[in-house]
């Protein structure tokens, strides 16, 4: 009984990084691992999702509902986004480190001149359960769902439908895509709107559970990066081991040795798998298939 | 029986940023009709491929397509009105599978997903390594099976005139011969037009009996079969 | 004496057997042409020579000396050179730039400028010195790698479709170039689909099929085999 | 000089990851300042305030610091909310023998003479709170503590008095700045079964332990010497996530006190949008009127004179808080300390004040600025009197 | 004669194809530049002096990372990694050896030296171990935030090296100032005249120093790799040891920016190894313009005080003004702002546009 609670617990962690990683990656993995944009806005699209979804819900729209419009909205913000600005940038991709900083700075900035320093929550819902003597969060384990029916609903998107392969087509060799029909600028636009409302998404989700001020997005920025980066080129391939062997590093290490050491195991790891797998997970998972 | 005129370029001039490279394009291509365009190295020809497709704004000049202006299109609108463009150095979609690549294609005549198997096994009809490799990633494969691929690619979209830019480059010598004698074919069952760029003479002569020779961004001379089958009056035309 | 030898020379991609059991030699001043169908592993087989890939069995000789663990840019400064079948040039480059970069090895201040110069001439590339490489034509840019591969004064020059996109008359002088690199001495390794080229300079030619040698002999030999037309040739040719 | 204006810097983070906490504490000069001027000024002379953003960024307190002194050439700078960006501009402070206020709550510990710190140190919050704390719920302690000097350093005085006082620590956590997340945390506490729970947790990521403890059901009485009384989070996060803490605090805008009601009253009526008025803010606001009572008993802003004038030991005055007075030895303040208690609805009551607690702990260790200025900042475990044990 | 025609060819390199600016026209300009900044004092009050001190600081970081990435193709996230390193070993020296005898130099010196030592050790194991590209990136940013980590909770006292606290978070303070030996009282390099002096001098020496640097064959090699690794290793180039040799010399002069910092503000704190400490270099590289010294340079300085002179009169619109000119100048000066601006005035500058552009 002991074993088995403290095997729950030790599940129960590993799945609450997993879902904090993937959650947070997801986004980036479209918008950087798919487009090649160094979207440094990534944090303030989260903020948009929490905030949108913070306020709705407040507004007495209910939670699942108030979370799908943060998403909606954060993805319209990124279309048009896309639209004014990133489009311009696609052909030179590291001067999309410049103005997604720049416009991360206006979005945190723009948010505190608005609407002040913080703004109020929600409160989690659903409560608690026992396992062994300790409480657990049940929302948590919605946001460990979250995470794969996300990562499921990825998958198929870019896999399984015409819009994914169109998508994946324009961003490996745009202009031919478009010499074969493919309206390239819509899909841009629509392929930056997914990965921004992921973003939005995750925002809404994680918004009941932490304090809402401007400046929340930088919480998700290094963990999201990091993941995409560690899963490597093929994000849909790459994402979800990153995000498991990620998680599995740091819950050990936060529950044997503390926080301090999660988070620079965490980043130790990263450091380490790039360097056994120069070209990340799924050049490592390629290669075996090929 | 003249056919109407499918394509035609009048006084096309084209470039990349300042520097103009097409000076003054004229040509004219009827239905049904397979031409092909010769000249040196670096006289224009991808250049002038890349106008017709839209890959290239034009400066000056205008760009005809069944008769309708067509030089203010962009290149996925041009495309969809069924011009399908093999790109000189393949081009292939390099982190998508084979099938993946060819799924693409579609998108020129958008058609849905029935349509779709029939044309995927035509296209493995022409080329059977693609269905052989058919979920390989399309940057893994060889230079002449990428070449294959961005073939079979465009055919995917059904297109009612197709522009290859180098057909033959990197491809093995007998396939070189199935891709005259499959464009010679779906020329005569569907009517497809055809305008390629080429080097190669035996497949120029095996596919058509029309060419425009290219000399520094304008058509210089028009040649037909009897040229054509005179290797020596050809190179004339190509040398300096 | 062999300049280049493989023995039992294996390469695997997942289950694709790429290259299987080759033993290839080639001699010193030899000119050898590798010809084959699509994905019959040439270019993999140069890659495996250059250090790009490394073998899944076997070892690669060089002057008699074992280089399959060299690194590449040892093997090159051996004296190998190479230019792909995709060209391979510095993009954002200028084109005089891209052949100082390749010639500064072993020339320097004015005397470097003098050979640049040639080589533009030769290359016929004069007019577009000042142009950025990525913005040559594709003909040209072949020729720009040719003109980097041989800059580096090789002794044993690998050359995967050299005259791709390239008119008969360009082919011809290319063939001309290779032959007088020959007579200095370098040796060549030239993967073509050309036959005219092929016939042009080849010495002898070897034939490779599902990785494996499936042929060798003079190309008058090779065009007269049926077996190499069926897989590879065609009726033009047989 | 008559007349002249008295210029007072102000380097503020009103924006970046602290303006939550700090956008308050320049309003708090502005009232001050606004009031004091229509008054006539500090003897006769009207204030001018030469306020800077710096950002929550280190190198704007030194670029800004730089340039009040140098350039704008202030008689006195307000400046820093995080310790970290204090240490940044004293050694500017010090070159140019300047004279700045530290108004802020911190770990206590600076013995500068050019430094004069209105917050409140660890003496008054924590050898009140935890003795309480362990007499009314019990003598098994647990603290969670952000992970830098604030935190560690409070957490040493927590577990100094806990053992004083015949407790025991059941553990003992400390949170890097930045970390949001805390299900590893919960469970360790759960684990460790204490009596009570200190959190001594900073900034706005960390302040999303207590949403996450509530819905996992960790039901503890807490403690805290930064919660509430700087970062609001009773009024910004969902009831009951806070309820059952405690906070010492040396004011916050409930308490209940006629001085105190006035000055919530006019500050909103200038500031009519403030969210929340904080203690640091009532800490800015004194500031002011301290300075100003300085400056006309020293008959100049010389700091030289205006050290004189503290070194009498009576540079005191009524604040919304109640008595306060500067003490000599360290330039540090006494306080009024309330205890605020966050009830199940976030309403808060004040089941104890202390009055007049000193900051006594610098003197103890043997800071004496009127003898002398190390420009130090002594620890715990580094001071004079741990060296010369 | 031969060490006559090696300097001619070594002073040679201080044009070529790798740096913009040549011939008489560019120099008699660098040499006003040079005159106005060396006459700046004599107009200036001590605080504009010391303020621009700290602008010259951080250049030396921009023109490393410029070395590294617009030239070597290496996009390092983490050059404040290599500036916190030799910040605190600077501190960590002078506290422990002080500052008499010209030692604080000394001390430059050694830290310069560690944060390259640190260099070589970290560029070894990525560019030996074929790390490129984002990967690269988001290695060396891990490195930097482990050390931000790490370094903001040594506050207590075990965290001592010597007589030197680390001190956390809140910094490491007390170490004295760059001071020159001098009979009769030693100079205290304060942020003020002498300390611009010295400074502007370390800059100009730098900057030409890195001007030879890139055109020499080495620079060739180095802008050869940016384009083409696998081409540039097929010249027989060990790519490995270009990058790291520019890695290394790019992190040593981030480090002497960590150094210097240190020196002028007596004061060095984790948070600058952080991740907005982290991105700020690449910012200004990129609105100057990366791929050249020259514009790496003067936009850097120009970030640098624009931004700050947005901060202290634009409130808290600041921020916000600042992000929508970073945007805007990204859109509008694709190749950074200099050549683009300096295109209105340059053909040469123009076709070098037109050429980016296309
Ligand atoms: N992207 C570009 N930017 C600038 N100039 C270019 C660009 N692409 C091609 N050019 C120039 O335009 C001219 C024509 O090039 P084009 O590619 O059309 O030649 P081509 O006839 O197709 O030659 P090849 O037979 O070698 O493929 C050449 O001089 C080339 O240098
Ligand atoms: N990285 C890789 N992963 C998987 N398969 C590969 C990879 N590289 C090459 N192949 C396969 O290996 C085979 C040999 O390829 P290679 O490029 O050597 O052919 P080739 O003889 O040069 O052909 P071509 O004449 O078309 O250039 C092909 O079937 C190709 O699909
Ligand atoms: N002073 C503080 N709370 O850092
Ligand atoms: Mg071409
Ligand atoms: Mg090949």
């Amino acid at each position: 009984m002991d074993f088995l609670s403290g095997l729950f617990s030790f599940l129960y962690q590993t799945g609450d990084a997993f879902a904090f990683l993937v959650l947070s990656a997801c986004g980036l993995a479209v918008i950087f691992g798919m487009m090649g944009v160094i979207n440094l806005a990534h944090g303030e699209f989260i903020l948009c999702g929490a905030y949108v979804s913070t306020t709705a819900a407040r507004m007495g729209l209910p939670l699942p509902l108030s979370i799908c419009l943060g998403a909606i909205v954060a993805g319209l913000v990124g279309m048009l986004l896309e639209r004014a600005i990133i489009r311009h940038l696609y052909s030179r991709p590291l001067d999309t480190i410049v103005v997604t900083w720049g416009i991360s700075m206006i979005a945190t900035q723009g948010t505190l001149i608005l609407l002040g320093s913080s703004i109020a929550g929600t409160g989690t819902p659903f409560g608690s359960f026992a396992v062994g003597g300790y409480g657990y969060s049940v929302y948590r384990l919605v946001l460990m769902l979250a995470a794969v029916a996300t990562l499921a609903g990825l998958w198929l998107i870019f896999t399984r439908t015409r819009f994914g392969i169109l998508a994946r087509a324009t961003i490996q060799v745009p202009h031919i895509a478009e010499a074969l029909g493919v309206n390239t600028s819509l899909i841009y636009s629509l392929t930056f709107g997914l990965g921004a409302a992921l973003a939005g998404l995750c925002g809404g989700l994680y918004a009941p559970t932490m304090t809402l001020v401007p400046t929340m997005g930088s919480a998700f920025v290094v963990e999201a990066f990091v993941t995409v980066v560690v899963g490597g080129a093929d994000i849909f391939l790459g994402t979800a081991p990153a995000a498991a062997i990620l998680a599995f590093v740091k819950a050990g290490l936060t529950s044997w040795q503390g926080q301090l050491a999660g988070q620079i195991g965490l980043l130790v790891a990263v450091i380490v798998v790039i360097r056994i797998l120069p070209r990340g997970l799924t050049g490592f998972i390629l290669r075996e298939r090929a | 029986m003249r056919k109407e005129v499918m394509l035609e370029t009048i006084a096309l001039r084209s470039g990349y940023g300042g520097k103009p490279v097409l000076q003054g394009v004229d040509m004219s291509v009827r239905q049904g009709e397979i031409v092909a365009v010769i000249g040196r190295n670096g006289v224009g020809k991808s250049t002038l491929m890349k106008s017709l497709i839209g890959l290239l704004p034009p400066q000056n000049g205008s760009v005809l397509f069944e008769g309708a202006e067509i030089g203010a299109l962009s290149a996925h609108r041009r495309a969809r009105l069924g011009i399908g463009y093999v790109p000189q150095g393949r081009d292939v979609f390099p982190r998508m599978s084979v099938v993946e690549n060819l799924l693409v294609g579609q998108s020129i005549d958008g058609s849905g997903q029935a349509d779709a198997r029939k044309r995927l096994g035509q296209i493995y009809g022409y080329f059977p390594i693609l269905e052989e490799r058919r979920d390989q990633r399309a940057g893994t494969l060889s230079g002449g099976q990428q070449q294959q691929l961005a073939i079979g690619r465009v055919l995917m979209g059904g297109p009612s005139l197709i522009l290859l830019d180098e057909p033959s480059e990197g491809i093995q010598p007998n396939i070189v011969q199935d891709i005259a004698r499959i464009m010679v074919e779906l020329n005569r069952e569907t009517g497809i037009t055809v305008v390629f760029v080429e080097q190669n003479l035996d497949m120029i002569r095996a596919m058509t009996e029309r060419c425009y020779v290219m000399d520094k961004g304008a058509v210089i001379a028009e040649i037909g079969a009897e040229v054509l089958q005179d290797r020596d009056a050809v190179r004339r035309y190509l040398a300096v | 004496m062999a300049i280049l030898q493989t023995r039992k020379l294996d390469k695997w991609f997942g289950g694709l057997h790429v290259t299987d059991n080759v033993d290839f030699a080639l001699e010193q001043g030899e000119v050898h042409c590798l010809i084959g169908p699509n994905g019959a592993g040439k270019s993999t087989f140069f890659k495996l020579v250059l250090g790009e890939h490394a073998p899944s069995g076997g070892e690669i000789l060089y002057d008699g000396e074992d280089i399959t663990r060299t690194k590449s840019y040892e093997r090159i400064r051996r004296g190998i050179s190479v230019k792909f079948q995709v060209p391979g040039i510095f993009q954002a480059l200028r084109v005089r730039q891209n052949l100082q970069i390749a010639l500064q090895h072993h020339l320097q201040g004015a005397s470097l400028d003098e050979e640049i110069d040639r080589l533009l001439e030769f290359l016929k590339l004069k007019d577009t010195e000042k142009q950025l490489a990525g913005s040559l034509s594709h003909g040209q840019k072949q020729w720009l790698e040719i003109g980097m591969a041989i800059a580096l004064k090789p002794r044993l020059l690998l050359l995967d479709e050299p005259t791709a996109g390239m008119t008969p008359d360009e082919t011809h002088a290319t063939g001309e170039m290779v032959q007088a690199l020959n007579a200095d001495g370098v040796s060549v390794l030239a993967v073509e689909h050309d036959m005219a080229f092929v016939r042009q300079i080849a010495q002898r030619v070897t034939v490779l099929h599902f990785g494996k040698v499936f042929a060798q002999g003079t190309i008058e030999e090779i065009v007269a085999d049926e077996r190499v037309a069926a897989i590879y040739l065609g009726e033009i040719h047989a | 000089q008559d007349g002249e204006p008295i210029k007072l810097g102000v380097l503020e983070d009103q924006s970046g990851d602290f303006a939550l906490a700090t956008i308050g504490k320049v309003h708090g000069i502005e009232l001050a300042t606004e009031e004091i001027n229509a008054e006539g000024g500090i003897a006769g002379r009207p204030i001018q305030l030469v306020t800077y953003d710096t950002q929550s960024d280190n190198r704007r307190y030194q670029e800004f610091m730089r340039r009040v002194l140098q350039r704008d050439k202030v008689d006195v700078v307000f400046a820093g909310f995080s310790s970290a960006s204090r240490e940044a501009y004293r050694p500017i402070v010090d070159q140019f023998k300047g004279l700045a206020f530290y108004n802020n709550q911190y770990e206590g510990g600076v013995c500068d003479a050019n430094m004069i710190v209105t917050g409140a140190v660890p003496e008054q919050q924590f050898s009140t709170l935890i003795p309480y704390m362990m007499e009314k719920f019990g003598k098994n302690v647990y603290t969670i503590a952000a992970d830098y000097n604030f935190g560690q350093i409070s957490a040493e005085w927590v577990r100094d008095i806990v053992k004083e006082n015949g407790g025991t620590m059941a553990g003992e956590e400390f949170i890097p700045l930045g970390v949001s997340q805390f299900s590893q945390t919960i469970q360790n506490i759960q684990k460790a079964k204490p009596d009570f729970l200190v959190t001594l947790l900073v900034g706005t990521a960390q302040a999303s332990y207590y949403e996450q403890a509530a819905s996992a059901n960790v039901d503890l009485p807490m403690a805290s010497s930064v919660n509430v009384g700087q970062g609001y989070e009773h009024k910004r996060f969902t009831p009951p996530s806070l309820a059952n803490m405690y906070v010492t605090t040396n004011w916050i805008e409930e308490v209940d006190n006629p001085a105190s009601k006035a000055f919530v009253e006019k500050w909103h009526k200038k500031f009519p949008d403030e969210p929340y008025i904080n203690q640091e803010a009532e800490n800015s606001y004194i500031a002011v009127y301290l300075y100003k009572q300085m400056v006309e008993r020293a008959g100049s802003t010389d700091h030289d004179a205006i050290r004189k004038v503290i070194a009498e030991g009576d540079v005191c005055m009524d604040a919304p808080e109640g008595h306060v007075c500067i003490d000599p030895k360290s330039q540090h303040m006494s306080h009024t300390i309330y205890l605020a208690k966050v009830n199940e609805d976030h309403s808060i009551s004040f089941p104890k004040v202390w009055d007049d607690i000193k900051p006594y702990w610098l003197g103890d260790v043997g800071c004496d600025l009127t003898k002398e200025n190390p420009e130090a900042q002594y620890t715990p475990s580094d001071n004079p009197k741990a060296a010369s044990k | 004669m031969a060490s006559r025609n090696l300097l001619t060819s070594t002073l040679g390199l201080l044009e070529g194809p790798q740096t913009l600016g040549k011939g008489v026209g560019f120099w008699s300009g660098f040499l006003v530049v040079l005159a106005l900044a060396c006459a700046y004092p004599l107009f200036a009050d001590g605080y504009d002096v010391g303020n621009n001190v700290y602008f010259f600081n951080w250049a030396f970081m921009a023109l490393g990372l410029s070395l590294i990435w617009g030239y070597g193709g290496a996009l390092s996230f983490g050059q404040t990694a290599f500036f916190g390193v030799a910040g605190y070993a600077y501190g960590v020296l002078t506290i422990n050896i002080g500052d008499a005898y010209g030692l604080t130099f000394v001390s430059l010196i050694a830290a310069v030296g560690l944060s390259a030592l640190f260099a070589a050790v970290l560029g070894y194991f990525l560019f030996f171990g074929r790390i490129s590209g984002v990967f690269l990136g988001i290695v060396t940013l891990s490195v930097t935030l482990v050390l931000e980590r790490f370094m903001s909770q040594t506050a207590g006292p075990e965290w001592a090296i010597g007589s030197a606290r680390l001190n956390g978070f809140n910094g490491m303070g007390g170490m004295p100032s760059l001071t020159i030996p001098w009979p009769g009282g030693d100079i205290v390099l304060y942020p003020d005249v002498t300390l611009y002096y010295l400074t502007l001098a370390l800059l100009v020496i730098v900057y030409l120093a890195l001007r030879m640097l890139v055109n020499s064959r080495f620079g060739n090699v180095l802008v050869a790799i940016r384009e083409n690794p696998q081409r540039a290793e097929m010249l027989g180039y060990d790519i490995r040891r270009y990058q790291l040799g520019a890695f290394v010399v790019g992190s040593g002069l981030a480090g002497l920016s960590g150094v210097l910092y240190t020196a002028w503000g007596n004061y060095i704190t984790p948070s600058s190894m952080g991740m907005s400490a982290a991105a700020l270099p690449v910012v200004w590289v990129a609105v100057g313009g990366r791929s050249d010294l020259t514009t790496t340079l003067f936009g850097t300085l120009l970030v640098l005080a624009g931004f700050q002179y947005l901060t202290i009169y634009g409130s808290q619109y600041a921020l916000v003004v600042m992000g929508f000119l970073l945007v805007v100048t990204i859109l509008a000066a694709p190749s950074g702002i200099f050549i683009t601006v300096g295109s209105l005035f340059s053909k040469g500058l123009r076709r070098r546009l037109a050429r980016e552009r296309s």
